[in-house]
């Protein structure tokens, strides 16, 4: 019961947020120079062509019923068609969004569970050459710029040996082939894949890596893993079943953290892939005055967003048997 | 001492004090803790006010009300008979010179970031009294006073580089510093070993004769206020059980909790195995009705009719040694 | 668990798995499909929405217009229509007589087709058509084959703007426009109206487009030119079909082009890529004009630059040369005048080419010159006693008050890095000469409100992409009954002299007439410089010659209807 | 010949500074059945001492000499491995922290069956969980609470529990650091005596460490005074209760406050616990004894025994 | 009694006990391998800072925005003439790495130093006043945390035209005080529980004093730690924004540098121009970061234990 009062609550704060994000949106969007008609049509449009359209997209009207508008709009599902592709943006975004939905979520587990793993290792070899390895290794791997890093990879991957695909997700020839199957469609965008999530792995495994080990680091100071020792338990044990389980908490906490900081990275990667994701897509839609889509975009990825912190706190309730609803 | 006739400084009327505890984390409901339940005791000038009780029993509580920290729910508390119990912060300001507070725990009631200096002049900077030179001056005093010599070796030290009985010296000083009338001991000497807490008794002790304080000592040991106190009170999870001279209570206490906490003092009993917990219930009893005695599923001697129905009153079993229950005297 | 060698094996194989999806299907090939990079998607396949390019890039493939221009002579040349029309100056309209054509489906392209097309641009008054056609009066079918335009007025640019426009199937677009007329917003109703399968009567229709991957048009086998002879060449199509890849980088378009993954780019190669590309022997670089202006424009409604002998100076300035051999590394047409060199019928030497062919020096002493005529001073001049150049400081107008401080705006670096680098260097050259300039990049829309809509700006730097071969366009930039709030005399000018004359020239139907205004009205800009033009780049396209040939070139380069239309496979 | 013999052993710690010398030439024995208590007032080295007898000092502390000899073997000699099977199994021990000595993320039950069947893996789970539930009804927590997580008991429950974990094995060695600071004194009460009964039930021997004397009086047939890291007086209850001889001793026991015994005198020169970074060759206390003199401070002292059981650190009581 | 005091408190300055605390520091710091990296990177891109005023000095071709080499018309590699080579108007690439050093810091310091007095203020006024106050500053905090700072940035630089530096610095510096400011409400709950603040109170403290004498101090270091990791991101921000295109034209800043190569398409033909803008980015981000975790080290342990860590 208890549980259903805390998901209502935080639903509700939930809302509330993303209801100032949305007034928040709609007034950069309508405060800031740039007219969104000229930059539809292009420098070809005439006078009367602009005031149509300007009419026609409600543009005219006072700001206080555009926003009505925009905020109804919003609640029946309806972000309007975008600009740029004059297609329902609802549509573009859902279109969008599982190919940012696979690479983001494949990169955020493959770097927490191998950032967890070797973080885990690490501390307990602190001091130990493999450790000073890893850590290095990870403080170098997560401080290069990632868009450098992308490019490098780029370079060396895709440039110089060939292996991989530089852009997009899939190759066209596999997908009109009409003899191949699934599992050949799954490896082609696998194999498309590999580099912007080599790229998002690299970048953000370290930091898992990192934290995981300080806090590993701080657990073994724990008084419990004394008992532990006292208990002469084998070290593989004391190392999995005490510390790990518990030193893991801070990193969910983490996680949830900089969750919005990765999807900087995300968009990122994306751009420089080309991987049509949302990121991308918010990229192209902000230099292109496409209000709807970037607004639509954008309010995506802060749902996202706050919707993951919420399942990172249960998470961590689940993982921690001191909360209990 | 001669405390009974020397005039009341501090008197608690019926004080109650509850606190809201969030239960978990998800959970936005809070349970409602009641950390004093109606305590009402008085202290005299000169004297040393013991309260005792376990931790938990609401004991320091009653000493962040008087030092205005929190502010009880109902109830009034009087400092030379003029009520101080809803003063608001700034009115109550000026008294702050008059009723300071010793903390429990030396290693936390001294702001790492500042020196021993700073921390005992802090006070009187807050009270605008007098310039450097003069507070230089009464720094020194206050530390020569509770023992820490030469003061001015002290002077730039950082808590961190002193031990805890030199800490909880300059917890001392600092509360000595503005002269006040009145200091809450709040177990001073808890964190610290045997050796040390006689010191620091001995040092409250002489700061009583010197400097002519009051002192409410809160601790959870009978022997400590025994040691020290000329009156004390005891007090069971937030209900005052039991209030008289300090002998008597020691000597003859009244009440099945203070005669729990006697047998529970360690006497070197070298293979001694005599009468124990007379007063304790191996097994715990159902709680008792809301107007009941608090002590009622602890008791041995409780009386399912009478004690959990009824909160038992302050019956004065000798002069001035008061206790709340029936089965008392 | 799984033990570890078996998890080993597990993943080696996975992993080769996916290397050889990479490399085993990037050589099967089956089809003969034509592979294009773009370098983004199209955004619409809704002809009356599509504005950007890349769509067009489709388009133009789908929808076909009543004449076209032979890539040779870049003459306008029949191309649905039958002949050329036939112009009836008694009572101002043309007559139209179409091919045999079908529309893919198989029904056949008729007049009321073209009828529709005009009306429905006229009704919905759709942006970006309706000025070509609201001076046609009205369009009578004559039979099915025949047409016939009525115009308000005479109208030069009849033939090379209206009559080019694509035309849809009334089938198609009947019901639509009809559910359009009903909605609230009619206009916003059509344009958003999304085509899943345009009809079309090009030599190419839509097969699959698979949106962030690819789009692919096959054969249209209703195609109406399919072995006719026309301009000279007999057309095709002669490939299966053209695949259309997105590259949101030109790295991977150019790395695809050299695996091989695409056969042509479509996109102005970077210079950075063309060292590379030139040593590969399987890589064909064609170079081609462009009929694009690159210009530096000015506000002429307040000061400074209502000034005409400061904007001359300005010109004299700008070092044309450098910024076409640096910035753009040599791939870039010097503009002397409005209409770029290309436009060999209409392009007019004008009679001064501020500063060609000088030094930096003697740039800086010729407009010193010009400027210290016009009444202008400095506090340290450009110009010291022994007359070398130095650097300047604090120029001040011929009232002696100090310049303030301007910017000049250009569209930002992610949009065209040239420009923004050219306005930074142009920023420099106008300091050295005490000019307190700034140049700043703008997000395009913005840039293009500061300019049309409010109108607020001291300069700025834009281009035209396609400008028509036609230069009625000069007419509508410069006319001063253009100089309105979103309207396209963005510098504001006013020559009561060049409105007459361009007002001429429009209903100027003589060609060898019209040459000589639109001459004169180069002339006169060139003199009043609203707007300085500083550069036309090259068109600089890639494709490889293993697979197809036959590419065709012409103004604005090989990715015409003429090269899709003539592309064949090299059978091995 | 005793269970325990800890002989000459010294311990250091390597810090930021340099080498702290924790414990100095320390040497007991502990019977079998019989109870040691060691008591001093916090940073004397006893928790350090507990820890080095199951070779659990923290990464930084070594043992720089002695050896502790447990049933006749040396535990410095054994191999990682077989010191891992002696913990708990022989020697097991009741942390000071009672409060963080219990895993959180695990539940109490299973925490205690861990340690059996670390040691006795062939252990049916049907055995297992009757023996758990046995050792909760020796220590007097109810059945029913068996499944909770720590964070769900109180503070004496959870000592209790920490209690039972460490008599799982029946160990024939436990050592109990401080196994009731923090507790209230009723509770405490209740947990010695418990601890007490235990003992002597199943015959263990014990080691009790505290700052309290009255603890380890309450509890311990024998009783070592630590100060700084030195044994400075050692022997039955008895004589050392009754006749302390080390000054220190007797400032402690002169500190006990008691109901109705006589008011304490400790004497107060402000001076505290001296340097174990760089300790002056002679007596630690010296700086805080009443009847210190130079050669005090300068000479190394030597341990005297005064009695059948009875050493003192002194060379004012030689 | 007197005399003696005067002079021994002459000898032991009122503020010795900083100077003795820092070297103590020192010490701590000294012994981190790590620590010592971060600070020699530092140290020499401290050094290319200072020294990027000095090639426009020499030679006017030297100016890493405007000057180019009369000779040189596409990009070249490294020469005599140009150390690292020429971008492809013949701009010395050298000379643009030391100007990009110079926006790096003023980028990565100012940015930082305002969000984490932001955040420091917010946090303790929040922590310490808890109530409404709290509530309202804490979901303000929220709110900026869901939102992605380069998206945002890139938003706002879409929307209001180029932004120049000074712009993109006060936006990146009001989206990341949020990180902090938890950090340090948290901080200040612990401390507020801390019976010192109860102590100041019965002393007779305002809140003010109490928030700035007593709180203050004591979060500061830990203040100073996040700089360190807010330095990074600051400097990792603006350089993606200018990797897009979004950056300010008029400053060189190595952001601008990548985005330049990638642009123009010489990515993959001139690795000398490719390679150094990348390696400083990645290397000032590790030293930074190395610092940070090194002065991690030296802090009070007990600090370290609350909030985020990095």
């Amino acid at each position: 019961m208890e549980l259903w009062r805390y998901l209502w609550r935080r639903f509700i704060q939930i809302g509330i947020t993303f209801f100032v994000i949305l007034t928040i949106l709609f007034v950069l969007f309508r405060i800031a120079p740039g007219d969104p008609v000229t930059r539809m049509i292009g420098p070809e449009m005439t006078t009367e062509d602009a005031v149509r359209l300007i009419s026609q997209l409600g543009l005219d009207r006072p700001l206080w019923i555009q926003y009505l508008y925009y905020v109804r709009n919003f609640f029946t599902g309806n972000f309007g068609y975008s600009f740029h592709y004059g297609q329902p943006v609802i549509e573009i975004i859902w279109d969008r969004l599982p190919n940012t939905v696979l690479l983001f979520t494949s990169s955020v587990i493959l770097s927490a569970v191998v950032g967890v793993f070797l973080g885990k290792i690490a501390a307990w070899r602190k001091g130990k050459r493999s450790d000073t390895l890893m850590t290095l290794g990870a403080l170098v791997t997560h401080t290069v710029f990632l868009p450098w890093m992308a490019l490098i990879l780029i370079w060396i991957f895709a440039y110089r040996f060939g292996w991989f695909p530089i852009n997009g997700m899939i190759s066209e020839e596999i997908w009109l082939d009409p003899s191949a199957g699934l599992w050949i469609k799954a490896l082609d965008v696998f194999h498309h894949m590999v580099l912007p999530l080599l790229t998002l792995f690299l970048i953000y495994f370290g930091s898992y890596l990192l934290i995981m080990r300080s806090a590993m680091l701080e657990t073994l100071k724990e008084d419990y893993i004394l008992t532990a020792r006292a208990k002469g338990l084998k070290e593989k044990v004391i190392r999995n079943h005490h510390a790990a389980p518990n030193a893991a908490l801070p990193v969910v906490t983490s996680v949830g953290l900089s969750l919005a900081f990765s999807i900087n990275g995300g968009a990122l990667t994306e751009t420089v892939f080309s991987w049509p994701g949302i990121g991308r897509e918010l990229v192209f839609s902000v230099s292109n005055n496409d209000y709807p889509l970037a607004q639509a975009a954008f309010l995506l990825i802060s749902a996202v967003v706050l919707v993951s912190n919420l399942v990172v706190d249960l998470l961590y309730a689940y993982l921690d048997p001191r909360i209990r609803y | 001492m001669d405390s009974k006739t020397s005039p009341e400084i501090l008197r608690l009327s019926e004080v109650t004090k509850t606190f809201r505890q969030s239960r978990s984390f998800f959970s936005g409901t809070k349970k409602i803790v009641t950390a004093l339940n109606r305590v009402s005791f008085h202290i005299h000038k000169g004297e040393i006010f013991g309260l005792i009780g376990e931790s938990g029993s609401g004991k320091s509580t009653a000493g962040r009300l008087i030092v205005h920290l929190d502010r009880p729910d109902s109830g009034k508390i009087y400092l030379n008979q003029k009520e101080i119990t809803r003063l608001p912060g700034r009115a109550f300001r000026p008294l702050r010179s008059r009723v300071q507070m010793i903390f429990q725990d030396p290693y936390q009631s001294l702001n790492p970031q500042l020196s021993v200096f700073e921390a005992v002049e802090e006070p009187l900077v807050v009270h605008g009294k007098g310039k450097r030179a003069r507070r230089e001056d009464r720094v020194v005093e206050i530390l020569d006073a509770v023992r820490l010599r030469p003061p001015e070796r002290f002077f730039y030290r950082f808590p961190h580089q002193l031990s805890g009985g030199q800490r909880q010296r300059v917890a001392i000083a600092r509360a000595m510093v503005l002269n006040p009338e009145l200091v809450v001991a709040d177990e001073p000497t808890s964190m610290l070993d045997a050796s040390i807490s006689i010191q620091i008794f001995d040092i409250l002790l002489r700061l009583r004769e010197d400097l002519d304080v009051t002192f409410l000592f809160i601790s959870h040991s009978l022997a400590a206020a025994h040691y020290l106190c000329d009156r004390i009170g005891v007090i069971f999870r937030g209900h005052l059980v039991e209030t008289g001279e300090g002998k008597a209570v020691i000597t003859r206490p009244g009440h099945p909790y203070t005669q729990a906490l006697m047998d529970a003092l360690p006497r070197f009993a070298c293979g001694e195995k005599g009468r124990r917990y007379n007063a304790l219930l191996n097994t715990r009893r159902k709680p008792p009705a809301p107007s009941g005695c608090p002590f009622y599923p602890r008791c041995a001697k409780g009386k399912a009719s009478l004690c959990s129905a009824h909160a038992p009153p302050f019956k004065e079993i000798e002069a001035g040694h008061q206790v709340a229950c029936f089965l008392a005297g | 668990m799984i033990p570890k060698k078996k998890k080993a094996v597990f993943f080696t194989v996975f992993f080769l798995g996916c290397l050889w999806t990479g490399v085993g299907f990037g050589a099967s090939k089956r089809a003969a499909y034509l592979k294009v990079g773009l370098f983004a998607e199209p955004k619409t396949l809704n002809i009356w929405l599509a504005s950007d390019r890349w769509s067009f890039s489709v388009l133009s493939k789908i929808y076909q217009g009543l004449v076209t221009r032979d890539p040779e002579t870049l003459e306008l040349i029949p191309w649905l229509a039958e002949t050329l029309p036939v112009y009836d100056p008694q009572t101002l309209s043309y007559t139209v007589t179409l091919r045999d054509a079908e529309w893919s489906d198989g029904s056949p392209v008729t007049a009321e087709d073209v009828a529709f097309t005009g009306n429905l641009i006229k009704e919905f008054k759709i942006p970006r058509h309706y000025w070509r056609w609201n001076f046609v009066k009205a369009i009578q079918v004559k039979d099915a084959k025949t047409v016939r335009f009525v115009l308000e007025k005479p109208m030069a640019i009849f033939l090379s703007r209206t009559l080019t426009t694509p035309i849809v199937s009334k089938k198609e677009w009947e019901a639509v426009a009809q559910r359009a007329r009903k909605a609230g917003k009619p206009l916003t109703a059509l344009m958003n109206h999304k085509i899943k399968n345009p009809i079309g009567n090009g030599p190419f229709v839509l097969k699959t487009w698979k949106q962030g991957a690819y789009l692919l048009l096959t054969k249209n086998p209703h195609f109406f030119g399919k072995g006719l002879k026309i301009a000279g060449h007999v057309l095709g199509p002669h490939v299966d079909g053209v695949l259309f890849k997105f590259y949101g980088t030109s790295d991977a378009a150019i790395l695809a082009l050299k695996k091989g993954d695409i056969d042509m780019y479509w996109w102005s190669v970077q210079a950075g890529y063309l060292g590379d590309l030139k040593k590969n022997p399987k890589i064909t670089l064609f170079r081609n004009e462009r009929s694009a202006m690159y210009y530096m424009g000015f506000n002429l409604r307040k000061p400074p630059f209502n000034d005409v002998a400061l904007r001359q100076a300005v010109a004299t300035l700008i070092d044309k040369d450098f910024i076409i051999t640096r910035i753009l590394q040599g791939d870039g047409e010097r503009m002397d005048s409005v209409v770029p060199k290309g436009n060999k019928f209409y392009y007019c030497r004008p009679d001064t080419l501020w500063g060609a062919g000088l030094s930096r020096e003697q740039r800086v002493k010729a407009a010193y010159k010009r400027l210290v005529e016009a009444g202008y001073s400095w506090k340290v001049p450009p110009v010291d006693e022994s007359g070398k150049g130095v650097r300047a400081k604090e120029i001040r107008l011929p009232g002696g008050a100090p310049m303030g401080p301007f910017t000049i705006l250009t569209p930002p670096a992610d949009y065209d890095p040239l420009r923004a680098m050219s306005g930074t260097i142009i920023q420099e050259w106008l300091r050295a000469f005490g000019m307190p300039a700034s140049a700043k990049p703008m997000a395009f829309g913005s840039l293009l409100d500061q300019v049309k809509v409010r109108r607020d700006f001291d300069a700025f730097i834009l281009a035209y992409g396609k400008l028509s071969l036609d230069p009625d366009w000069i007419r509508a930039f410069f006319h001063s009954k253009n100089d309105k709030v979103r309207g396209r005399n963005m510098s504001g000018y006013h020559n009561p002299e060049f409105d007459r004359i361009a007002d001429l020239s429009a209903a100027t139907m003589d060609k060898k007439a019209r040459r000589k205004l639109i001459c004169d009205m180069q002339k006169i800009l060139m003199k009043d410089l609203p707007y300085i033009p500083l550069y036309t780049p090259k068109m600089i396209e890639a494709v490889r010659n293993d697979r197809f040939s036959g590419w065709v070139n012409t103004l604005e380069g090989i990715g015409n209807i003429w090269s899709f239309c003539l592309v064949k496979p090299i059978r091995p | 010949m005793g269970l325990l013999a800890v002989e000459g052993l010294s311990i250091g710690y390597h810090t930021e500074k340099g080498l702290l010398h924790a414990v100095e030439d320390v040497s007991f024995t502990v019977k079998r059945g019989r109870s040691l208590g060691l008591v001093g007032e916090s940073g004397c080295g006893k928790t350090t001492l507990g820890l080095a007898i199951l070779r659990l000092l923290p990464e930084n502390g070594t043992i720089l000499k002695g050896r502790i000899l447990f049933d006749g073997a040396d535990l410095l000699e054994k191999s990682d491995e077989a010191m891992r099977r002696i913990r708990w199994k022989e020697i097991s021990m009741i942390f000071q922290a009672a409060m963080n000595a219990l895993n959180p993320v695990h539940r109490v039950k299973d925490q205690i069956a861990e340690a059996i069947l670390t040691h006795e893996p062939e252990t049916p789970r049907e055995t297992v969980r009757s023996r758990v539930e046995a050792l909760f009804d020796q220590v007097g927590i109810p059945r029913s609470r068996m499944g909770d997580f720590p964070h769900q008991y109180s503070g004496g429950m959870k000592q209790r529990a920490v209690i039972a974990m460490a008599l799982a094995l029946r160990p024939r060695l436990i050592i109990a650091d401080e196994p009731t600071t923090a507790l209230d004194v009723i509770v405490q009460d209740q947990i010695l005596r418990q601890t007490r009964r235990i003992q002597e039930a199943f015959d263990i021997s014990m080691i009790v460490i505290s700052h309290d004397i009255a603890v380890v009086a309450e509890v311990c047939h024998d009783i070592g005074v630590l100060y700084a890291g030195q044994l400075v007086e050692y022997g039955d209850r008895e004589s050392v209760l009754q006749s302390p001889m080390h000054p220190y001793s007797r400032m402690l026991l002169g500190a006990f406050l008691t109901v109705g015994g006589k008011p304490p005198r400790v004497p107060d020169n402000g001076n505290d616990s001296p340097d174990l970074m760089d300790p002056a060759p002679g007596c630690r206390f010296h700086d805080r004894c009443p009847m210190a003199e130079d050669p005090c401070r300068q000479t190394p002292v030597a341990s005297v025994t005064v009695g059948r059981t009875h050493r003192v650190l002194c060379r004012r009581v030689a | 009694m007197a005399d003696g005091f005067k002079t021994r408190k002459k000898a032991l300055s009122r503020h010795g006990h900083w100077i003795e605390r820092w070297k103590e520091g020192w010490a701590i710091y000294k012994k981190n391998l790590l620590g010592r990296i971060g600070l020699a990177l530092l140290s020499i891109f401290t050094l290319m800072a200072l020294a990027s005023f000095i090639p426009p000095l020499i030679d006017p071709m030297y100016g890493p925005m405007s000057g180019v080499d009369p000779a040189i018309t596409a990009s070249t590699g490294p020469s005599a003439r140009h150390w690292l080579g020429t971008d492809f108007m013949g701009r010395d690439l050298f000379s643009q790495l030391l100007a990009g050093a110079r926006v790096a810091f003023t980028v990565g310091i100012t940015s930082a130093f305002v969000s984490i007095v932001l955040g420091t203020l917010i946090g303790m006024v929040a922590g310490y006043l808890g109530g409404w106050t709290d509530v309202f500053l804490m979901r303000a905090a929220d709110l900026i945390m869901v939102m992605p700072t380069l998206l945002v940035v890139l938003i706002l630089a879409a929307l209001f035209g180029q932004l120049n530096i000074w712009s993109i610095i006060l936006i990146i510096a009001l989206f990341r005080w949020p990180g902090v400011s938890r950090v340090i409400r948290a901080q200040t709950l612990t401390l507020k529980e801390r019976p010192f603040i109860d102590a100041a109170r019965v002393a007779g403290a305002s809140h003010v004093r109490i928030i700035f004498r007593h709180i203050m101090p004591n979060v500061l270091p830990l203040s100073f730690l996040y700089m360190t990791f807010r330095v990074t991101a600051a400097i990792n921000i603006e350089a993606a924004l200018a990797f897009l295109g979004f950056g300010d034209p008029g400053t060189v800043s190595w952001g601008m540098m990548l985005q330049w190569v990638w642009k123009t398409g010489h990515m993959f033909k001139a690795p000398y121009w490719l390679l150094p803008p990348g390696i400083c980015i990645s290397l000032i981000t590790l030293a930074f970061y190395l610092l940070g975790r090194a002065m991690d080290e030296v802090l009070d342990p007990r600090l370290r234990k609350e909030g985020e860590r990095y």
